[in-house]
């Protein structure tokens, strides 16, 4: 199973801060083990972030997104203590889903 | 006169030139190292770890809660900022992965031999290292405080202070090749002059640390362990006497320094 | 000429008498490494250089003159000028080995190339803006110096072996230790010394 | 777990009708995009997602060091002044591909987002952004050292 990621949620002003780190290897594809195999392709292909039951964001990631992916966006319409979820999808469909209550 | 004068004055500009590229090449990198400071991966490692120290583990299916890392069992707040140190129970001056491991084999029953063995980011060695990123980021904001009483402690922050000097390998190097003066670089990496407070402070109290380029936690064994591979030396072993006594070293020139940890490098 | 002969014999006695007696520190210190791929535990068997060099206040340059003196007339006598007198090479080969820092790490293998990785330490061709600042810069090396026949001899000794001027210099004994070989040695040299080189424009 | 997995597809089914319908826009059913991913230049990753030309547009900020310490971490934000910003991506045109990580907003986002990507070498990162049905971009140079001992 993936490992968990971090979630933060700060509203300010009605404008929602997400800060998220996720465990992710970001495999390129392009590399060669020790014996010179190449590493498969391994990487996040898709997020999204719902609050209250409505998709507020969405991104897409190719395997040029560093290792331990960071991601940081901001939405409207949230307010403390509400809860923000994220879920991850990669290449060979492992998933993960992490929240945070907005602070 | 004036064409000499011209000339001098061009030289001179052309060497201010030099130093200004040089200044703003730094200078951009510290704005690089801003822009990454939020959101440091070591908290991935620092959450695992956590939950590592709280679950029951091991042969004797015992938690890490009444470790000892200095301060009493189960006190984590502080105690990275206070190793290494002298341990009653183990007769021996430990770091915080060293002792990690004491308490690994004591209270859970794991064989330390093996985690000695194992290599970085391997077998429970792995834990040990999500234990690290969890100690040190409750030392984070506190004073560096290593003691260096006992007379262990001594014997090895002298120890340290030979090993640090100590010149060998195919390129001459020992860490006071890179690290005994202010204001050197390698490439664009300034490298703190440990031989002072304030270097010594800005190597103790960064480590362990994410480590952007390989996209890992490094726990200090692995740093000092780098440091020797570039030296070109044979491998230091693992929570070893000379690695230990480098950290003592270090920590004890640092004392009265920041704990930043973990940080965030290159 | 005869005294500098014993000064050097004396010194490599000095030498053969502490290597066999091991300190109780070397012992510990060694008891806390293992030989790994190409880094052997020899590694760690120091020459008189790096002896005296391992003395904080040697390193600083100042302690025993007389010592320092005879380490560098030692270094001196291991410098080997080009084997058929050609000093340069190609400055572009050159600017490749300086870039390169890579060899002779546990992680490396026995016949990885070695660079010379000059720009760890020096500043040389300018346009290259990560460059360290342990060794002073090197840009317009040539131009500023010239090419004379003793600029290009005490360029090459440099390189060949630095400690022939400053016993504890920071700089790889790297002909010495056979880190280059000559020709990358004159490929290097044609960087610093070749009027085409961009480090003299 | 039967209920639940009929749920799911019963769920699929709307949620395909509603894209199809137009309903809810294309974004939110989106799928990976592959061509885009695997697309070497801006003119081809811009095809790919659906636009023809893109004019350059000083209300796009791209947050980037001029200097990256290491490739292997890049930071890169993206800022859009442009009214009904949708689509946010991010290009490193010297990469194998160029294109990093697409954005699709939602219209509660704020025209907003900061990632890290690699970049193999010193090459132009473009940002793409698509506001009101347009696409619009903007670039800026980022140059990656060496560093560290290995070179």
């Amino acid at each position: 199973m993936a490992d968990p990621m971090r979630v933060r949620a700060q509203e300010n002003g009605g404008v929602v801060d997400v800060k998220v780190l996720m465990k992710h290897d970001m495999e390129t594809g392009q590399r060669k083990d020790a014996s010179g195999k190449v590493i498969p392709a391994h990487h996040i292909t898709t997020l999204t972030a719902t609050c209250k039951g409505k998709q507020v964001f969405e991104a897409q990631f190719g395997p040029a997104v560093s290792k331990d992916p960071f991601l940081n966006f901001k939405f409207k319409g949230g307010a403390k203590g509400d809860t923000v979820s994220i879920t991850w999808v990669d290449n060979k469909n492992d998933k993960r889903t992490d929240e945070a209550k907005i602070s | 006169m004036k064409t000499i004068m011209k000339s001098a004055l061009l030289v001179s500009l052309s060497a201010m030139a030099g130093l200004a590229l040089a200044q703003s090449a730094t200078d951009d990198i510290a704005k690089y190292r801003e822009m990454i400071a939020d959101g440091n991966p070591s908290e991935l490692y620092e959450a695992a770890g956590e939950d590592i120290w709280q679950k029951p583990m091991g042969p004797k299916n015992a938690t890490l809660q009444k470790c000892d890392l200095g301060k009493g069992p189960g006190v984590v707040k502080g105690a990275a900022a206070e190793l290494p140190r002298y341990f009653k129970d183990t007769n021996k001056v430990q770091d915080l992965e060293s002792r990690i491991i004491t308490c690994m084999e004591k209270l859970q029953g794991y064989d330390p031999k093996e985690i000695i063995s194992a290599g970085f980011e391997k077998g429970k060695r792995k834990d040990v290292e999500a234990v690290v990123a969890y100690v040190v980021t409750h030392s984070k904001g506190m004073k560096i405080n290593v003691p260096n009483k006992h007379p262990k402690e001594k014997e090895m922050f002298a120890m340290g202070e030979k090993a640090f000097y100590f010149q060998g390998g195919p390129m001459d190097f020992s860490c006071a090749s890179c690290h005994g003066e202010d204001g050197k670089r390698i490439r664009l990496q300034d490298l703190p002059n440990i031989t002072t407070q304030k270097g010594a402070a800005l190597g103790f109290g960064y480590w362990p640390a994410y480590r952007v380029s390989s996209g890992n936690f490094w726990t200090m064994q692995r740093r000092l362990n780098d440091c020797y591979r570039q030296q070109r030396f044979p491998e230091p072993i693992y929570i070893s006497d000379v690695t230990i006594a480098l950290s003592v070293y270090m920590g004890v020139k640092a004392n009265g320094g920041e704990m930043n940890t973990p940080g965030l490098k290159r | 000429m005869k005294k500098l002969h014993l000064l050097v014999s004396a010194a490599l006695v000095v030498v053969a008498t502490s290597a066999v007696a091991q300190s109780k520190f070397e012992k510990d210190h060694a008891a806390s490494f293992n030989a790994k791929g190409i880094a052997g535990m020899d590694r760690l068997d120091r020459d008189d250089t790096q002896k005296f060099c391992s003395d904080p206040v040697a390193l600083g340059g100042k302690g025993d003159a007389k010592k320092r003196e005879a380490i560098e007339k030692a270094n001196m006598a291991t410098i080997k000028l080009p084997s058929d007198g050609k000093y340069f090479g190609d400055w572009k080969e050159g600017e490749k080995i300086a870039q390169s820092g890579r060899g002779a790490t546990w992680t490396d293998k026995a016949d990885t190339v070695i660079g010379g990785g000059c720009y760890n330490c020096h500043q040389i061709n300018k346009k290259e803006i990560s460059h360290g600042n342990i060794g002073p810069s090197l840009w317009n090396y040539g131009k500023i110096r010239g090419n004379s026949v003793d600029v290009v001899q005490y360029t090459w000794g440099k390189i060949y072996n630095a400690k022939a001027y400053n016993a504890c210099s920071n700089m790889p004994r790297i002909g010495h230790f056979k880190l280059l070989n000559e020709d990358q040695m004159r490929h290097v040299m044609a960087l610093l010394l070749d009027p085409e080189s961009p480090v003299n424009k | 777990m039967n209920l639940k997995r009929r749920e799911a597809l019963r769920l699929t089914a709307i949620i395909g009708l509603m894209a199809a319908t137009g309903l809810i826009s294309q974004a939110e059913a989106a799928e990976w995009n592959k061509v885009a991913f695997d697309a070497k230049s801006l003119d081809d990753v811009l095809k790919s997602l659906g636009g023809s030309s893109a004019d350059k547009s000083s209300a796009i900020t791209i947050n980037a060091p001029d200097i990256a310490e290491n490739g292997a971490v890049v930071p890169v934000g993206v800022t859009s002044t442009l009214p009904k910003t949708q689509q946010m991506a991010i290009l490193v045109e010297k990469n194998p591909s160029a294109l990093a990580a697409q954005f699709l907003l939602s219209a509660d986002s704020e025209a907003f987002v900061a990632s890290r990507v690699k970049m193999g070498q010193t090459s132009n990162v473009h940002a793409l952004v698509k506001a009101d049905g347009k696409w619009y971009v903007t670039t800026k140079e980022v140059k990656v050292t060496l560093g560290g001992c290995g070179g």
